[in-house]
């Protein structure tokens, strides 16, 4: 059960950070409704729902038939009129039968009509489960080529919850991407102070370091951190940004970053190919070329989907050691 | 069940008077299309007895959501027809109030997004019926279409979720072609309304013919009425070229849904009138004689002779009706023609802040 | 209407020795599960007379598309049993052939499969049922599922139109769960099944819980055997713990497929004997007397003490064919735990040459 | 009607073209279906099935029920049991409809199973002809991030006919793009005995320069085009090369180019966020950093839907005259 009381600034559990920031915000707006396979009784296939049912009723924490598009588009009717859906998916995966729903109906609806659409998807996603090709995608670049939405990928308890929170009052549809690898491995402090109202663009600058900027988000902000401290040892000094907002873009701190640096990798789970790499590099090398004294890096997944076998999921999630030899050459270069 | 109002004369008066409105409106377009002033015209000519008939016995405060052939259903939910056409209609006539706010100038707009118009509802920014009118102040809900068909009836059932949830008795009417039944956003909506007992009404305009497909490569079943069963729901069959028997049927989903036993699935028959748009051939395939036998039908025509075999109006009285609703929409398409087109560079804004 | 084989007695038993074997195959991976051997199981318990007997109203050359709770019907599809346990059943009974090939071969590859070995049928690339597995020249023709409840259906639709539009008389047997049928591709591909008279049949395995999720929760109408009304074919609902029953309803809705009459909806009704998956807590929501409910209608109970009922076997001959099924199945689970892991450096294509 | 008697090295409509290809293919394999909204007695809605109902029958000419995704679905059935279904989506936009089917179906199979799925799906896109928002869309990089899919853009006739027998002839799922703004606008050669039957890596350079390279595909390849010869006026010399194919992606081609030019610039009609622009950007920036002698330019669509008026939408597509003067600037970088 998730810590009831955690209290301001203690160090919570990254799936407790969610879960409290859910609770948190639907005690102090009626207006909020979760909607979600299993959500109630069961609270979630990750349990992250465990006890609403029983503090906020049927009306406000819904089961929903297995039905991704039909949900999303009842949210986005309901969002429309004064409710404020958050939806769980039971893995991100499943958003792909709600894909249409999604991009042309939420996403395009404020810029059509100039109605709002508040309204948050929460997408547990992500590898390292052994969970195979349908339960352990990295799929935001998809929503990040689609105008209109907003985009979420924390990586730590802290920003779990304030930008949870943020998506909620938000008043667009916000994608929260959630990474199931860390709900019991991540644990930081959080501050419940701070809950802003819009997401906006940000970005956390989490180490400094004059030799190489590294760019990632969700779980490889971890292995990134990892990397960063083996390669200190050896003298490398990493800066490392972890961008919990990926929709809008903070594209400032970035460049800045790669001016001091003069090296830059940008680090991700999803494939390589037409990943939100490509953009981030892109724009690096748009705004900020002469800067450079080596090429863009990339280190991603390959273009494959997510094997099952945890030996084959292995070798392709950037591991700390491969992210280390990576930006040794980089170094190098 | 809510019976036809009691001077049932003047209500299908009311009735006829919004669906000669409708039909001059999109006469007026399909003149507009022929001559080249606009690229592109889907017509509801044909639809107006039901869609007339089921935002009838709807309220202000309840949602409507539309596609492409229900101008008949815009009209009678914007416009108050005494404010526009005073005496066109008896006072007493109407089982429904009008939403409030400037008729007028709601028309106006109307034809502005017609036209792509600055002073359309989406400042030129979407087509046609692709837009929204919200004004709360007046209980006044429209949402309009996106193109891909089955969409919406999820949105339609999500703003019946949000009447549902916040306690008040406000209903939501969507209407879909026949066609758009095969899709699967029509099965996931109506099963999650019925589980959840959303306060939703669907209404099949069923006019046998999607684009150039004929009912029967369409579906299978005897009638597109049998799906209820499968949601647990009343599944209703009505001649959609009777306004009377629509808004009978309307009226009893109404309450059903005012009193919490969830949704209905409405399937009017109609006749295919036109093409799929005006700029394609598609009526080609319809054969002759099943145009004949739809143009024998049209619901304009009905409600005229009924009115007439009534005694509640003379055939001077209709050509006179029809001047006013023609002369109307001629001055206000003019006048929304010489409004400006939008601006092209005025930002629009892709997140609200 | 093709009757049960002449020798009823006979095809019982052979439905019951692929039942006894699917059962002890998933209590052995049960068991693995529980000592930590395997990260994962979805149980078929309960399951296996709707999947057997469904599997033994199919032939050679038809194709099958499985979920997770289908055991029965993809060993029955694969397996010889009188090549893999000689003499359990008799000779005489099958109403159907076996497919040819190397039945033990499969059944080792099979449990290579679910324990992510190499010489599983993905090569330890896809979990557990999310594989194929075609031998064009055995007329074997199986194809997995992938995890997106609903997503399989338009695809075993769409093996029919292979078989339709080859002119051949196959049919397309494609499982799902209760819950799966609140996806738009359960509906949309019912719907064009249907249109196009494809030789398609969908079995509902009705267990009355979709992980945590009641009926109730889940679909409102009466039965989900009433969605075929919606499509204009027959939908059934059957008593899906009695094999005899649900092999009568299939060999109609086969006959009907291959005869070009098009699809068939089956709705076979069956207890929730496990929790979702064998790693989660789904079962404490179902009531102890509804689980008592369905263990006393376990379908194994049901048809042993129908075969001995009916003196066809003895409570000895039962004991008997559950232990070479279960030392069969241990024989060939550690075998496949004997081999080889994938090998992590070998490539892998994305496309096809 | 398109001409039937068209031969070979004729100069034909682009959407004759295509037309052609398709009536070519199902000439030499009967186990080619045809399925889409309208294809049968009205010849889909442009035309392009004209006729062929009366040849090929309704067995092998399907008129579908709205359903993309079941039509999708049912296609890849067919296709792994030897039928080889070609789909008409009446506009690109609507496959969003259909999109798990695509993505998580027909595209994993083969990396899944090793079993093959020859299927394709053609995509009326792109925008100019006022058609709004849900009739215009430009979203070949939302397939570009999905591994197991073959992409390809025909800018020319030669192309279009070429690559749409050749993708019905491969093995995979392959999105065929062929953009309405070109059915009457584009007429060239075609060359009918050169049939290859597989979907290759491939580029064309159509115009060879020292100053910049352009990289562009569909409808942009022509404005592109139309750019580079007002420049060349002005002593500017536009290296163009058009990628008929987007996955695979010939990147040597693209490589070399830049080696010599030392600036490039990628136009595309999609927008700009996430767009396949980016990719090719990064890889120049991965693999040619250090031939560059400016920033690498995405001229492209801004990150909005397009709009319905054709003023609005005039000013969101990159013009001849808008890459006239971007690359005036970069060309001064
Ligand atoms: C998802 C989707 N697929 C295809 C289309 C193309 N399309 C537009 S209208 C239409 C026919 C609609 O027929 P129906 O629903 O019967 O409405 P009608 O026009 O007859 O009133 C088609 C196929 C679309 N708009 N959306
Ligand atoms: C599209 C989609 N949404 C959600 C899920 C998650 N999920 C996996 S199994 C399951 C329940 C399935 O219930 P049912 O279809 O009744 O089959 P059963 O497990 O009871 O045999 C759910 C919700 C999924 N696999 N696919
Ligand atoms: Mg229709
Ligand atoms: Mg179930």
């Amino acid at each position: 059960m998730p810590t009831e009381s955690s209290t301001d600034q203690s160090e919570i559990l990254y799936i407790d950070a969610i879960s409290d920031a859910l609770r948190d915000e639907m005690r102090a707006d009626p207006s909020v409704v979760l909607m979600g396979q299993d959500i109630a009784d069961h609270g979630g296939a990750f349990k992250i729902t465990r006890g609403f049912l029983d503090e906020f009723g049927d009306q406000r924490i819904r089961n929903t038939p297995i039905a991704e598009s039909g949900t999303i588009g009842i949210a986005t009717g309901a969002a429309m009129l004064g409710t404020k859906p958050v939806i769980e998916m039971q893995f991100a995966d499943f958003i792909s039968c709600g894909f249409n729903q999604l991009v042309n109906v939420a996403a395009k609806m404020f810029w059509r009509t100039e109605h709002p659409v508040p309204m948050v998807i929460r997408l547990p996603g992500g590898g390292g489960m052994g969970a195979g090709a349908f339960h352990s995608q990295n799929i935001e670049a998809w929503f990040l080529h689609t105008p209109g939405l907003k985009v979420v990928t924390p990586s730590f308890s802290g920003d779990a919850y304030r930008l949870l929170r943020a998506a909620i009052r938000d008043p667009n549809p916000v994608l929260y991407f959630e990474h199931k690898f860390l709900y019991r491995r991540e644990r930081s402090a959080i501050d419940k102070n701070t809950t802003p109202d819009r997401i906006e663009a940000e970005s956390n600058v989490l180490r400094s370091g004059t030799d190489i900027t590294v760019i990632s988000w969700g779980w490889m902000t971890h292995r990134t951190l990892e990397a960063a401290s083996t390669l200190a040892e050896e003298g490398i000094e990493i800066e490392v940004i972890d961008l919990p907002v990926l929709c809008p873009l903070d594209i400032t701190t970035i460049l800045e970053s790669v001016e001091r640096t003069s090296r830059v990798a940008i680090i991700h789970e999803a494939t390589s190919t037409g990943g939100f790499g490509a953009e981030i590099a892109a724009q690096i090398c748009q705004d900020a070329i002469w800067t450079l004294d080596a090429p863009v890096l990339r280190i991603t997944y390959p273009d494959s989907p997510p094997p099952y076998h945890k030996d084959l999921e292995a070798t392709r999630i950037p591991s700390a050691e491969r992210i280390c030899s990576e930006l040794r050459q980089l170094k190098q270069q | 069940m809510r019976e036809l109002d009691a001077s049932v004369h003047d209500s299908l008066r009311e009735m006829h008077g919004y669906m000669r409105l409708a039909r001059e409106w999109d006469l007026r377009f399909e003149k507009m299309f022929r001559t080249g002033a606009l690229s592109k015209w889907y017509s509801s000519v044909g639809n107006e007895a039901t869609t007339v008939a089921a935002a009838c016995a709807i309220e202000a405060g309840d949602s409507l959501l539309t596609l492409h052939r229900d101008s008949g259903a815009i009209l009678r939910h914007y416009l108050d027809i005494h404010e526009i056409l005073p005496g066109l209609v008896p006072q007493t006539s109407s089982g429904r109030k009008s939403v409030g706010g400037d008729s007028r100038q709601r028309f106006l707009r109307l034809a502005c997004q017609m036209l792509g118009r600055k002073h359309g509802f989406s400042a030129g920014h979407e087509r046609s019926y692709h837009y929204n009118l919200i004004e709360e102040q007046h209980g006044l809900i429209h949402i309009g279409m996106i193109s891909h068909l089955g969409s919406m009836i999820p949105v339609a059932a999500g703003t019946a979720f949000a009447f549902q949830q916040q306690g008040n008795h406000q209903v939501a009417l969507n209407f879909i072609g026949e066609g758009a039944t095969s899709t699967g956003d029509f099965h996931e909506a109506l099963n999650i309304a019925s589980v959840w007992k959303l306060p939703f009404i669907l209404v099949i305009e069923n006019n046998r013919w999607a684009f150039s497909t004929p009912t029967s490569q369409q579906y299978a079943c005897q009638q597109l009425a049998d799906r209820g069963q499968g949601y647990g729901i009343p599944g209703v069959q009505v001649d959609g070229n009777d306004p009377e028997a629509v808004f009978t049927v309307m009226s009893s989903a109404v309450d059903r849904a005012r009193s919490g036993e969830g949704p209905t699935l409405i399937e009017a028959m109609l006749g295919r009138h036109r093409g799929h748009s005006e700029a394609d051939d598609s009526l080609d395939l319809v054969p002759a004689d099943e145009q004949d036998g739809y143009s024998s039908q049209d619901p304009l025509d009905l409600v005229e002779k009924k009115l007439v075999d009534r005694s509640t109006l003379s055939v001077s009285d209709l050509a006179e009706i029809r001047n006013r609703c023609a002369s109307l929409v001629m001055v206000l398409v003019d006048e929304a023609m010489s409004m400006p087109q939008p601006d092209p560079d005025l930002p629009r804004r892709i997140h609200a802040d």
